[in-house]
C-alpha cells in the first residue's frame, strides 16, 4: 500500500469514488474519464457513463481523447447524439452526477471557463461552456474538477459560465434552475464540499499537503471542515488500472512521479 | 414501378463546391463533435481566401481555429473554442486577445443551446426552451445578436425557461460517411447535432468518404440522415476529415493534432503551416499526397461490423 | 477492461409487468403509428379490466378503440381516432356520441402536435412551439385539461408561435424489434414517435419480438432507440404487435383488421369480439395459439436484408 | 381513348395531375398515395413523396394501407420518424403540395374532419386531425378529396380542424400561419380553386355531372368559372397503371364500374 502516486492519479481516484454503483454519470474528457472507468470497474460495475457527443454505457478498448472519440463506439450500448445526450438524457433529469472543469470558482461553486479578466478585452480567452453550463444546470449533483491557486479560488469569478449555488439556500431554485447543484470539489490539493449554506469548506487535504497550503492558495477565508481528514490514497489496484489499462500511454496522467 | 429517373448531378470537386455555394459575409455551419469535421471543404474555403464569415458550431476545435487564424471567420457562434486534451485554442486566443489576424467576435451558448438552437431552426420554429443558461453570464452577455435570449414564466405552470432563438444557417457542411447520387447521406458513430445543424441550413454541402449505389442507401433507410432534396452538392472526399476520425473508415492522426497544436502556439508557425498543409497543397488531393500513403494507411479502421437486419415484411 | 455485471431481470410475462406497472387512472401511452403497436400488452390490461385510464398517442386506430370499448380508458389524448383505410371506429364513436360503454373525453390535437408534445416532456422543458394549430378550433375547444394551448408572440421577431404543453406519461407501452437482456431497445422501419413518446415517460414497458445477445446490439448502436436505464420491464412477445406489422418480422393481417372493423359495427359483436380473442384466450400465448400456426407463419416476413457497415477505428 | 372509369379513378388521376415534375409532395392514404404513385410514374418522375409516418422516396411493390405500412420501407430514401416528416421537412417549409381529406368544407375551404354537430355533443365523431391540420398549415399548398354534398359544401364548418384561407386575403396571415392555403377541392362531382378573394368557385365538372347537379349539392350559391369546362378524363395508361400496378385489388378504387 505504500505505492508512489501523483497528484492526477489521486485526482482521478477521488472522481472515481463518486460515482455510486447504479448510478448515471455524465462524462467529459480527461481525468473524470478515467475516474468513471475505474469506478465502473470496480465499486460501481453498474454505473452507466453517459459520453456528451451521444455515446451510452461505452467499452472502450483504449484511452479516448475526446468526447466523441470513435473508440467509445464498437461496443456501447447506443450511439446517437447531443439531443438525446443533453436533452433527453440530461436535461430531462436522468443524470445522478456530471463532472465540470473550472478556470476559476467562487465560495458558491460557480464557475467560469470563458474569459480571465473584462468579457470583451480579457487577458486570457478560455474555451468556453462546452456542455458545462447544461451539465452544472442539469445534473443531480456535479462534481468539479481543477488546478487550485489563489487565482482560482477568487471571491467573484469574472464570469459564470456554469452557475453553482450562486448563493445562499434559494438562490440556485430562483433562477430557475430544476434540479443539481456542486456537490464537490477536487482540485490538487483537497477535496471540498458545501455546508448548509451552500458555502464551500475544506473536507480534506491530499496526502503531503498541508491545511495551511490550502489558505494560501484560496482567495477568501476557507472553511475546514471540524473532521478535516487526509484524503484516502489510491489503493495498489486503483493505480494499477489506471496506469496498466485505462492509461498505459500518460495521455491524462502525465508522467510518472 | 418506377420508371428510371435522372436529375441534374450534384457531385462537383470541392473547389466547385465552395466556389458555388460560399460567398463572403454569410453564416456557414462547421459539422462532427469529436469527429467527422467536414476538413476538406474548411480546408478549400481557405484557399478561396473567403472574408467575414459567420462560422457556427456548438464544439469548435481546430475546425474554428483554422478559419479564425486564416482570417476567413471573423465571428463565431458556438459553445466550445479549444484542442481538448490537447489544450487551447492559439489562433482563437490570438485573434480575441490580441486582434491577429483581425478582431473577432463570439456569441457563446452551451453546448445545449447550440443544439436547441439548430433544432428550432431545422424544424421552422423561432426558438426553443431550454431548462439550462438560467442564472449564467451565458445570456447576460452579448456579442453581435442583439437578442441573444429571452427569459420567460412558463404559462402552464410558472416556472422560469429560457428561450433560445433559432440558429439560421446560410450553408453547412456535412462530412458523411457516404451518400448516394442524387445525395441521400447516411452517418453512423456519434451524431453529434449534424442531423439538426443541417436541417437548419438553406444549403448543405456534404463531403463523403464515397458514394455508393442507392440500393445500399435503400436496403437501410433508417440510417438515412439527410434526404437527398436538403443537399445541394456532393464533394467526394476520402479521409476528409482528417486528422480526424470517421467511424468505420480511419482513425484519428494523434501526432497531426498534435504538430498542430504546437506550431500553432506562434504566429508564424502557423502561417508557415498555412503555407505547409493548406496553401501548398492547393487541394484536398495534394494534401493527401503530402500526407502520404503510408500515413493514410496506418490510420485506416480495422472492421467491426454491424449484423445485416431484415427490412422485410 | 470491464468485469460481468448481474443487475436483476427485468424480463417478465405480460400479466406480471401489467400487473406491476399499469394501476387505474394512470396516463398510459399506446405506441406505433401504422405498425408496431403494442397490442399484447394493451390485451392483457383489458384482461386486468383497468379503469379511468388516460390513454395517449397520436395515431389511435384499433388500439384506441378497444381500448374505448373495454372500459378501460375513459380519456383520449390524441390526434387520430379510426381505422385507417377500413372506416370509423365503432366502440369510439359509440363511447363519445352515446356513452357507451361510457362517456369518454378527448383532448384533440394534430400529429405534429402531440409528437411536439412528446418531445417537450422527453427533454424535460415545459413546452413546444409549433406553426400548425394556429386559426383552428383544436385550441379553442378542450376537454379536461386545464389549458391546452398558449398562443404568444416570438419575442425574437414577433410573429405568432402556438406553445403546447409537454405531455406527461405514466407508462409507455412500446412494441420493439429487440433488445437485449438489459433492455437497450432496437427498432428499424418507421419510428412514428415512439423515440419521443417512450421517453416522455415516467416507465417504459416494452414488448420485443425476441431478446438478442447484448453482443449485437452492441454492434450496431446506432440503432438502440432506448438506453436501459429508460426502461423498466421487458415482455417477450413474438407476435405481439399482431394483427399490425413488425418490419422484418412479419406483415399485417388484413383479414384480421376487416372482421375487427366489422364486428365492432354493433355492441354485442365486440362483447363477442372480447370474449373470443382478448379474455377468452387468457395470454398473448393464448391469442397466438387462436390464431393458429398456418396463419402466423404466412403472415411471417420475407428477407430483405441490410448490409453489415463497419464501426471500426 | 373511351375507356370507361370510376368517379374514384377520376380523383386519383385529378390528384395525380397535381404534383409537378421535382415536387416534394406530403401523402396520405388512399386516394392521394395512389395519385402520387400515377404522377411519379407518369409526368413527375423526380418529384419526392413523403408518407407522414417518416417515410421518403418509396417504392412500395404492393398497395400501401396505410402510411406507416412496412411494404413502404423496403427499397426507401429515409426512414425515420413524425418529428423528421411533419417537423423538420412539412413545419421547415419543403413541402410544395400536401393531400387532405374532409368531411365538411367552407368557401374558404377552411375543413372539418373531427364533429358532426355540436362539438361536446355531436351527431358523428369523426376521426379528428391527424396530420391534417399540420399539413394544412404549412404546406406551400394544399389539395383537398371528399366527397360532396349539400351536408358537406357549408356555409359554416361545425369544428375548424384544418385551416383553409380562413377569410378573405389577410385573414390566414394575420393567424400567424407560415405559408400555404388551399389550391383545389377534388370532389366526385368536380375539382374546384379559389379565387383572388379566397372563394371557392368550380373549375370543372366531371364527365356526366351537369353544372345543374353541382349547385345543387352546394349550400350556398357556388361561383362558377367563366371558363369552366369538363374535367379531363383519365388516359388509357392511367387507367391501365392504376388497376394493374397500384391497386390491383380494387383496395381505395372499388369494384369497377
Amino acid at each position: 500500500m505504500a505505492t508512489k502516486f501523483s497528484l492526477a492519479e489521486l485526482m482521478a481516484v477521488a472522481s472515481s469514488r463518486q460515482i455510486q454503483d447504479g448510478e448515471i454519470a455524465f462524462i467529459g474528457t480527461g481525468l473524470p474519464m478515467l475516474g468513471a472507468m475505474l469506478a465502473k470497474a470496480l465499486h460501481a460495475p453498474n454505473a452507466i457513463l453517459i459520453y456528451e457527443a451521444g455515446i451510452v454505457d461505452a467499452r472502450p478498448k483504449r484511452t479516448p481523447v475526446s468526447i466523441g472519440d470513435g473508440c467509445l463506439v464498437p461496443g456501447a450500448a447506443m450511439c446517437c447524439g447531443l439531443t438525446e445526450a443533453l436533452g433527453t438524457i440530461l436535461q430531462r433529469g436522468w443524470v445522478d452526477v456530471g463532472f465540470l472543469g473550472a478556470a476559476q470558482i467562487n465560495k458558491y461553486g460557480d464557475i467560469n471557463t470563458s474569459v480571465i479578466g473584462d468579457y470583451y478585452h480579457p487577458k486570457v480567452r478560455l474555451p468556453g461552456s462546452g456542455g458545462g453550463n447544461d451539465i452544472g444546470s442539469l445534473a443531480k449533483r456535479t462534481v468539479i474538477m481543477m488546478a487550485q491557486d489563489k487565482r482560482k479560488f477568487v471571491e467573484q469569478v469574472d464570469y459564470i459560465t456554469t452557475p453553482g449555488w450562486l448563493g445562499p439556500p434559494g438562490t440556485r431554485e430562483a433562477a430557475g434552475l430544476p434540479r443539481g447543484g456542486p456537490a464537490k470539489v477536487i482540485t490538487n490539493l483537497g477535496i471540498y464540499a458545501f455546508d448548509e449554506n451552500r458555502e464551500i469548506y475544506l473536507e480534506s487535504h491530499h496526502p503531503g499537503i498541508s491545511i495551511e497550503k490550502i489558505k494560501q492558495n484560496v482567495s477568501w477565508e476557507i472553511a475546514i471542515s471540524p473532521d478535516v481528514r487526509e484524503t484516502e490514497p489510491p489503493t495498489d489496484e486503483e493505480l494499477h488500472l489506471l496506469r496498466e489499462q485505462f492509461d498505459p500511454q500518460g495521455i491524462f496522467l502525465g508522467g510518472r512521479e | 414501378m418506377h420508371r428510371i429517373r435522372k436529375v441534374s448531378s450534384k457531385i462537383m470537386s470541392e473547389r466547385e463546391a465552395v466556389e458555388t455555394f460560399v460567398v463572403d459575409g454569410i453564416r456557414l455551419r462547421s459539422g462532427g463533435i469529436g469527429l467527422r469535421k467536414p476538413f476538406a471543404l474548411i480546408n478549400e474555403t481557405i484557399r478561396q481566401r473567403r472574408k467575414n464569415i459567420t462560422f457556427i458550431l456548438s464544439g469548435f476545435t481546430e475546425d474554428g481555429d483554422v478559419m479564425v487564424g486564416a482570417g476567413v471567420a471573423s465571428q463565431l457562434e458556438g459553445s466550445y473554442f479549444g484542442l481538448e486534451a490537447l489544450g487551447l485554442a492559439h489562433n482563437y486566443r490570438r485573434a480575441y486577445e490580441q486582434g491577429i489576424p483581425l478582431k473577432i467576435k463570439i456569441e457563446e451558448y452551451s453546448n445545449y443551446g447550440m443544439t436547441a438552437r439548430f433544432m428550432a431552426a431545422a424544424m421552422g420554429v423561432p426558438f426553443m426552451p431550454v431548462k439550462s443558461h438560467l442564472g449564467s453570464d451565458l445570456v447576460r452577455y452579448h456579442a453581435f445578436r442583439e437578442k441573444k435570449a429571452h427569459l420567460m414564466e412558463d404559462p402552464f405552470s410558472g416556472e422560469k425557461v429560457m428561450l433560445l432563438p433559432a440558429c439560421p444557417v446560410d450553408v453547412a457542411f456535412v462530412h458523411a460517411q457516404r451518400c448516394d447520387e442524387d445525395g441521400n447521406v447516411q452517418i453512423w458513430g456519434p451524431i453529434g447535432d449534424d442531423e439538426w445543424g443541417a436541417r437548419a441550413a438553406q444549403q448543405v454541402v456534404v463531403e463523403v468518404e464515397e458514394i455508393v449505389d442507392s440500393e445500399i442507401v435503400r436496403r437501410d433507410p433508417n440510417r438515412t440522415i439527410l434526404p437527398s432534396f436538403m443537399v445541394s452538392a456532393i464533394v467526394i472526399a476520402p479521409y476528409g476529415s482528417h486528422p480526424y476520425q470517421c467511424q468505420g473508415y480511419y482513425d484519428l492522426d494523434l501526432e497531426y493534432r498534435k504538430m498542430y497544436a504546437e506550431v500553432t502556439r506562434t504566429r508564424e508557425g502557423f502561417e508557415r503551416y498555412l503555407e505547409d498543409w493548406v496553401y501548398g497543397p492547393g487541394s484536398h488531393q495534394g494534401y493527401l499526397e503530402k500526407l502520404g500513403k503510408d500515413r493514410l494507411d496506418r490510420l485506416r479502421a480495422k472492421p467491426y461490423m454491424s449484423d445485416p437486419v431484415n427490412y422485410g415484411y
